[in-house]
């Protein structure tokens, strides 16, 4: 094997992680190939969660008392920390949801109850893509249901990219937001935003990027994207469960309504009205996730002192050399992009006529963590006509011996079904 | 190997050699998915009074879920309902033992092939997969006897 | 000081809280006065969080890897520990939410997409108290707003009960729903809640109980209570922020529409159309706070190792020696029952004419936490014309000791700006 | 004690014996609160040309924001403009310093009784209580000043 170009010390990474060290099955070290999934979370993570609930906890914004000024400040920080992670213009654009879920149904509902000109209505259009998360479809059809507004899709070429050869029959005056992955996490495709925020910027509609693939994976700039609102979620990047980020620009943050009510939300409460906090409180009703924004502040900060642009070519160099060794397994097919250009680490195939819930049992008997299934995104199993894939996905701290024991497992899973 | 404790010998020849697949006449037909994996069977019950003349079904899923539809064809066609609910009943308790249920010959004279299944307990995950086409089959039964009733 | 009765071993207790040892402003050690916002965590939780973290973290319920595996049965094992705490008859009418503001905007939003007989509309009518938090009023002046239906309440009485004097006229035949806090974060009042349910299934009315001041100190049994619905937050119960509770009756879980959208509240979606997995999943959209979850089963099953009841008595006792001592202090008037019966620990009060946030300051710089404000429950000081109060409040880890404390902090205000 | 950096003599005398309260007649009126904790301003605002007349205020709250409602009072009535502008920025740049501006002199000559605030920016819960009549006032200037050239 010809060392690969571009890999972290993952030696070092890999200290940080006390999962990694982890045996099953009787002794075998866990090969943790689930990151689209979920990611393990650094010592550093943990650390933050432990140090506030031990020294700090307390509820935020309304105390004078020593912890509650303590928490609120460290609140505010992970706020301050996510914000420059995305390059936002304020960190009042930066919204703590629970999860990625979270901020999209939050966009989508806003929209829903927004006054002209946002408003969605049944004269109106919504586009999203075939190969989105269903957290990125399910939240359209029920807007689509409860306004009467027509939802499209860009469907997707035999390769697992985007077709946009009928974008300006898609994308129409009558489209009023634009929601799309900016990497899709069962085939790993990473689309290309540009045309798309461009179409739909000629057209007045609002853009949402579903960035929960991408923010964990490569250097992430909202203002470069062009976008109007961009969703992501902690628990992929390190950070805790419980923990979910909607950025939005300022002026529709401003315009557009509240979506849950409640305590932090307000301005002023009388029986008969209330009035609302500006942005992002609005948008956070009750008790927030405390302690998940300060382990999501932990994360951020770990991302970025090992740096996003090493992470995501440790990844490229990990996804070349892990397509190249799957295409040498016998019968695997791969579902989406088959080369490592404009791909992130999520890798699915089928393997033969195997069942990926067969090819997972086997994996994992030998301490391999992969993920089977439809993925959250069945519209691309129906598209490309198979009941499920099996997806190994990788991380900063995944080595190319990782991606060996794959291939090794997958002629063993060859070999007992065959 | 403790895998070879799931994936039985029989378990792995009904994966390979399902009896009674496809779709044939029935009273009823039922369409059921497993949300976690995607995995789905479309199943049709035929009864002749209190006999199941046939159960036929076409599907998609992973060896443990076919293999069990399998057993179940071979199992429950030619019974009497009364029997069928009582294997079926014994099945569920089988497969929600988490492995704790170590099947004596009285089972296995209840089950036959399906004892294999004890195996997959163990594995909640595919608890699921062996029991989608008995859910189905319950649930299309239950059908045909209402459409009889009303009939 | 005669001995009070009833009390928990607190100094065994208070070992479990590595919080309570914290000094603030050079040496005091921290007198924690803020339960009725947010409890502090006992280390059993603290332990839960990280074993989950450091040896099973995966994403839950589509896994066949061991870790997935683990998480699942972790996750899953919460709601039935939740659901044994609350007495519910099944487990999967255990919905995990984000906080208590969640939940109960989960049932408001429901109710505004049901079909009949839930639906709520123009010609119906939604009944809350003047003493809800603002999470249990928000949610429903915006159902109100969006659908046109009319928001009424009951009012108070000068002692800080509920005045159900009028209950025939509030709860009408037009009444859809019954939503009020079974006890009151900003007064303590615990409110009759037979009264209320059984008027309200006279006219076939939902009832909806805040618990989020009750579960955390009192036996909690929803059958007993009889209602459709009751929500509560971990946070306040010794759990993890980020974590949320919503009981509702199976038969209203199935008929009623989802509210968030996403992966795993689906059986199956293909682009046109979606179908819904059975509740509790159905309105669990998107990865769940598994790790919150898990540690909110520990902290129930540290509550309940300690016993319910214990609890109760000793916040009881607590309550009474803190009643008592209060209304000794010169000027101080108690907003609220000014008895300890039906009530639980959370004891506002004013202090002359000196402002609670300045109460509040000069209590901190003695290592006394207390919150002063309006407690998101506005309208309750606007029905007692004050702007704000001081709140005490207090859990199973406070002593008499603590409340000797703020007694003398109190006098200590008085001289500071007497 | 810590507590006297807060509550400076200055800052109780002006909490107990405010200047200029009560409302009076005014070009523009505005509602101000501080959602975290329930203070309240209605203030008032009276030009004459570009010379500040009046500023009347009412409301609810601590010693902080009351007093820093009267020092604003004290300290812009009979300004100019723009001089009443750059003690307003002066004033906001202290108050966010969290306690790290040691006053100097010529702080002291812009912002008179004012500097005695420098010990509340220690505490951000309380730092909001300051600012909110300074926030008031700006908000009431700039509607005072539209009205007029709409005039
Ligand atoms: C009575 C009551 N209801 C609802 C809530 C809201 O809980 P959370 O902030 O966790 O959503 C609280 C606490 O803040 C409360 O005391
Ligand atoms: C592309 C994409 N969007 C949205 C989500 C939803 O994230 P969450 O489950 O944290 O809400 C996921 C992951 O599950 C995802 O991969």
């Amino acid at each position: 094997m010809t060392p690969l170009h571009g890999l972290l010390d993952t030696e070092a990474i890999r200290k940080d992680f006390p999962i990694l060290d982890r045996t099953v099955h009787g002794g075998k070290k866990i090969v943790y190939l689930d990151n689209a999934a979920t990611s393990q979370k650094p010592r550093q993570v943990l650390d933050a969660l432990n140090s506030y609930y031990e020294q700090s906890n307390a509820n935020v914004h309304r105390g004078v008392h020593v912890l509650a000024e303590e928490a609120t400040a460290l609140y505010e920080g992970a706020r301050d920390k996510v914000a420059a992670f995305i390059n936002a213009p304020s960190r009042d654009e930066v919204i703590f949801t629970k999860n990625a879920s979270e901020s999209l149904n939050l966009v989508a509902n806003m929209l829903g109850w927004a006054d002209e000109p946002y408003r969605v209505d049944r004269e109106t259009e919504i586009v999203i893509t075939e190969m989105e998360h269903h957290s990125n479809i399910v939240p359209w059809q029920l807007l689509s249901q409860r306004t009467g507004a027509k939802l499209k899709w860009f469907g997707l070429t035999d390769d697992g990219r985007l077709d946009l050869s009928d974008i300006d029959q898609v994308i129409t005056e009558k489209t009023k937001i634009v929601s799309f992955t900016l990497v899709s996490n069962i085939m790993g495709t990473v689309n290309p935003v540009d045309a798309i925020v461009r179409r739909a910027q000629d057209v007045g509609a609002l853009v949402l990027i579903d960035a929960s693939q991408a923010a964990p994976h490569m250097p992430l700039d909202v203002q470069a994207l062009g976008a109007d609102f961009v969703a992501f979620t902690g628990h992929k990047m390190c950070g805790p469960t419980g923990i979910g980020v909607l950025w939005g620009r300022q002026e529709l943050l401003e315009d557009l309504p509240p979506f849950l009510g409640g305590g932090e939300m307000i301005e002023t409460v009388s029986m008969q009205s209330s009035t609302y906090a500006p942005a992002p409180h609005k948008f956070e009703a009750g008790t927030p996730p405390i302690a998940q924004a300060v382990g999501l502040g932990a994360a951020v900060d770990y991302l970025t002192a090992i740096g996003m642009d090493k992470i995501w070519a440790h990844e490229h160099a990990i996804t070349e050399y892990a397509v190249k060794r799957l295409l040498e397994v016998p019968d695997l097919r791969i579902i989406g992009p088959a080369t490592a250009e404009d791909r992130g680490a999520a890798i699915s195939f089928v393997l033969g006529d195997i069942h990926p819930h067969d090819v997972g049992q086997v994996l994992d008997e030998q301490g391999i963590a992969v993920r089977v299934g439809h993925h959250c995104a069945r519209p691309v199993c129906l598209r490309y006509g198979i009941p499920a894939t099996t997806r190994a996905s990788f991380y900063l701290y995944s080595t190319p011996a990782e991606v060996d024991a794959l291939v090794e497992g997958l002629e063993h899973v060859r070999n007992f079904f065959g | 190997m403790k895998l070879d404790s799931m994936y039985q010998e029989v378990i792995l020849d009904h994966y390979k050699h399902p009896h009674g697949r496809g779709l044939r006449e029935g009273d009823a037909e039922v369409h059921h998915v497993n949300p976690t994996c995607g995995d789905e069977i479309t199943l049709r019950v035929r009864l002749d009074g209190s006999k199941i003349a046939d159960v036929s079904y076409e599907g998609q899923g992973c060896s443990i879920s076919q293999a069990s539809a399998s057993v179940l064809n071979e199992l429950l066609v030619g019974r009497n309902l009364d029997e069928a609910m009582k294997i079926q009943e014994v099945f569920l308790e089988l497969m929600q033992s988490k492995g704790k249920v170590e099947p004596d010959d009285a089972m296995e004279e209840v089950l036959e092939d399906a004892v294999a299944f004890a195996g997959v307990s163990k594995y909640p995950a595919r608890v699921k997969c062996a029991l989608l086409s008995w859910m189905a089959w319950k649930d299309a039964t239950a059908q045909a006897l209402s459409e009889k009733e009303s009939a």
